[in-house]
């Protein structure tokens, strides 16, 4: 492998340097978030050469504002966290609120999918407004997959991974807990 | 404040524990009833915030004071403002049911039937789970709220546009009917259709609502080829179930819907399908 | 001048370094592009200041893949010119496909300009996300121009002749017939 790798690196003159370059434009120019295995093809890299030039652009990005995540869906560029309270009182209309009726709509389908829309209606006790659920798959947070073989076969609504890349997880196991049955007891 | 002494007085009789402390913040005048009622997510939620004010436990809860003291709530609803409350009235109902269950004697054989009371009670626990969920959910930190996506620009358009196609503005118009056209949730399907039905929605849309009234064959889009008029009479069925439009009645051959003829005369049978004339009706 | 200047950049401890990466956060948040009075005002920075920041952010720039770019509706950041042959090998879709979403924005602004943001909300009933709206004054497409008279005098949105170029069209007045929305609406 090493050699293959020496070899290559010799035939087209492109230093680690220049790969993270590379990753950097293909990962500005990107709509969503490119998986290592996306760059790894794109780019012809092997995971060894790949490896050294993230790790290369991670240096180059702590120079400046930007840092490299690494999400369900892959690797993105972000404004570094330390940077937030600037661009919220600056851009103001840039930070997203999420009503309580909307957060729990989401909340029934990611701890219950697959589900249907009348059981998120049975769950909240509300009538589902068109609005939540457009708005959820707007953002591009929930999905309809497959349907339920009950009396008009409705349509299965699951989270997708744009939902978890939005929230910071990498992994649906990454939800926080359910809180459990007694303690809701308990303190109500 | 005569309705809080009296939602007070009733907490006192029938509590058999020491006095409840009164939710001053229970009282609201009738007419910002409706205003009150959106900070609640439902009427789950309303129950909820009665059986904590109540201070009981989930488990224990005194059915009978918690549906009066939502039942007084909901009298107080300015009746301007039921549609605002169809949700609430539902479940005030399910509560006047539990109650006159709970009055009427039990029958000494034992039913199958579930017990009202305690599927009340999962619906509540469960309800309660999902917005404490929530809450952790809303905790986490989020994109576009807490952090934020760097935005650039790409590289300089005229480097960039050297192949860029012209666009056609009937794309505009397009969108903004497929904006209202498309039913909210199978609006972003990620299945990739060779010719995407909402697409041709919009275009039929568009071509009879300018014109009026259009042969179907004058509705293709030559380029999508046979699939294109399969998908394209889809949208037309379904604009005609929408009622936005409709076929214009001619003295053209009424067989089409009674024929029952073979292949061989497919030719003649597109023929007429072809010369089906569609109107805009709305 | 030069004399309030030091005294304030005592008293504030904001290195010239400082500053340059408060502008480069402001410039990766910002939809628009930002004016040196938009960057002077949001960060409180005289000219000088500004200018000393700008030339060490264009220095830092060097160093990765983007480049400042200062036009007549102000600086923002873009890829540089010279990796436009790997963008357009690795996403040659990028440029030509516009989202239905995009189109939707599009659509409102053109029909009904001047609006502000909160106005295409309001007819398209979900939030706009800033990405869309970047994306179109990349293009050139739309312009701000005035402020309404209402409560934070949102900026109002127009379309530019980048826009009709695009679309062939030599006038506003050539764009296709509005459809009666509301008829749709009412009866679908």
């Amino acid at each position: 492998m090493v050699d293959i790798d020496e070899t290559k690196d010799k035939d087209h003159l492109l230093s680690i340097e220049d790969i993270s370059k590379q990753i950097e434009v293909l990962l500005h120019a990107s709509e969503a978030p490119l998986t290592a295995n996306h760059l790894k093809k794109h780019l012809s890299l092997t995971t060894n050469k790949l490896e050294q030039a993230l790790a290369l652009l991670k240096q180059r990005l702590d120079l400046g504002v930007l840092s490299l995540h690494h999400t369900a869906s892959g690797y993105r560029l972000q404004i570094a966290d330390s940077h937030s309270a600037l661009i919220q009182s600056v851009f103001p209309q840039r930070q997203e609120r999420l009503s309580q009726a909307l957060l729990e709509t989401l909340s029934v389908i990611a701890y219950k999918q697959p589900v249907t829309r009348s059981d998120i209606e049975h769950v909240r006790g509300v009538t589902l407004s068109s609005t939540i659920l457009r708005q959820l798959f707007d953002k591009g947070w929930i999905e309809e997959n497959g349907h339920k073989d009950t009396l008009g076969r409705p349509a299965l609504l699951h989270t997708t991974s744009q939902f978890l890349d939005a929230f910071g997880l990498r992994h649906l196991d990454e939800l926080p807990p359910m809180p459990d049955i007694d303690s809701i007891r308990a303190s109500s | 404040m005569e309705s809080n002494a009296e939602i007070h007085d009733m907490s006192l009789r029938i509590y058999q524990t020491p006095v409840q402390h009164l939710p001053e913040d229970l009282y609201v005048p009738p007419q910002a009833f409706a205003i009150w009622l959106e900070q609640f997510a439902g009427p789950l939620d309303f129950l909820l915030y009665l059986v904590k004010k109540n201070n009981v436990d989930l488990t224990q809860m005194p059915i009978l004071p918690i549906t009066e003291q939502y039942l007084a709530y909901i009298h107080k609803l300015d009746t301007n403002h039921f549609e605002l409350a169809g949700d609430y009235l539902l479940m005030a109902s399910t509560l006047i049911a539990i109650k006159t269950e709970l009055l009427l004697p039990k029958p000494e054989t034992p039913t199958d039937e579930r017990d009202p009371k305690a599927e009340l009670i999962e619906r509540l626990e469960e309800y309660a789970q999902v917005k404490a969920a929530s809450q952790r959910l809303d905790n986490l930190i989020r994109l576009e709220r807490d952090v934020f996506l760097a935005m650039v620009s790409m590289p300089s358009q005229d480097i960039m546009n050297a192949e860029l196609p012209n666009y056609s503005p009937t794309l505009l118009i397009d969108s903004l009917f497929k904006m209202q056209l498309q039913p909210d949730y199978q609006m972003h399907s990620i299945k990739v259709d060779a010719v995407p039905l909402a697409d041709r929605i919009a275009s039929i849309s568009r071509q009879l609502s300018t014109d009026g009234a259009r042969s179907f064959y004058e509705l293709l889009d030559k380029a999508q080829g046979k699939i294109g008029v399969v998908v394209s009479f889809v949208a037309v069925l379904e604009l005609i179930k929408r009622q936005l439009i409709g076929v214009v009645a001619n003295n053209t051959d009424s067989s089409v819907h009674t024929e029952n003829k073979t292949d061989s005369n497919l030719p003649t049978r597109s023929d007429i399908f072809g010369k089906l004339t569609l109107e805009w009706l709305a």
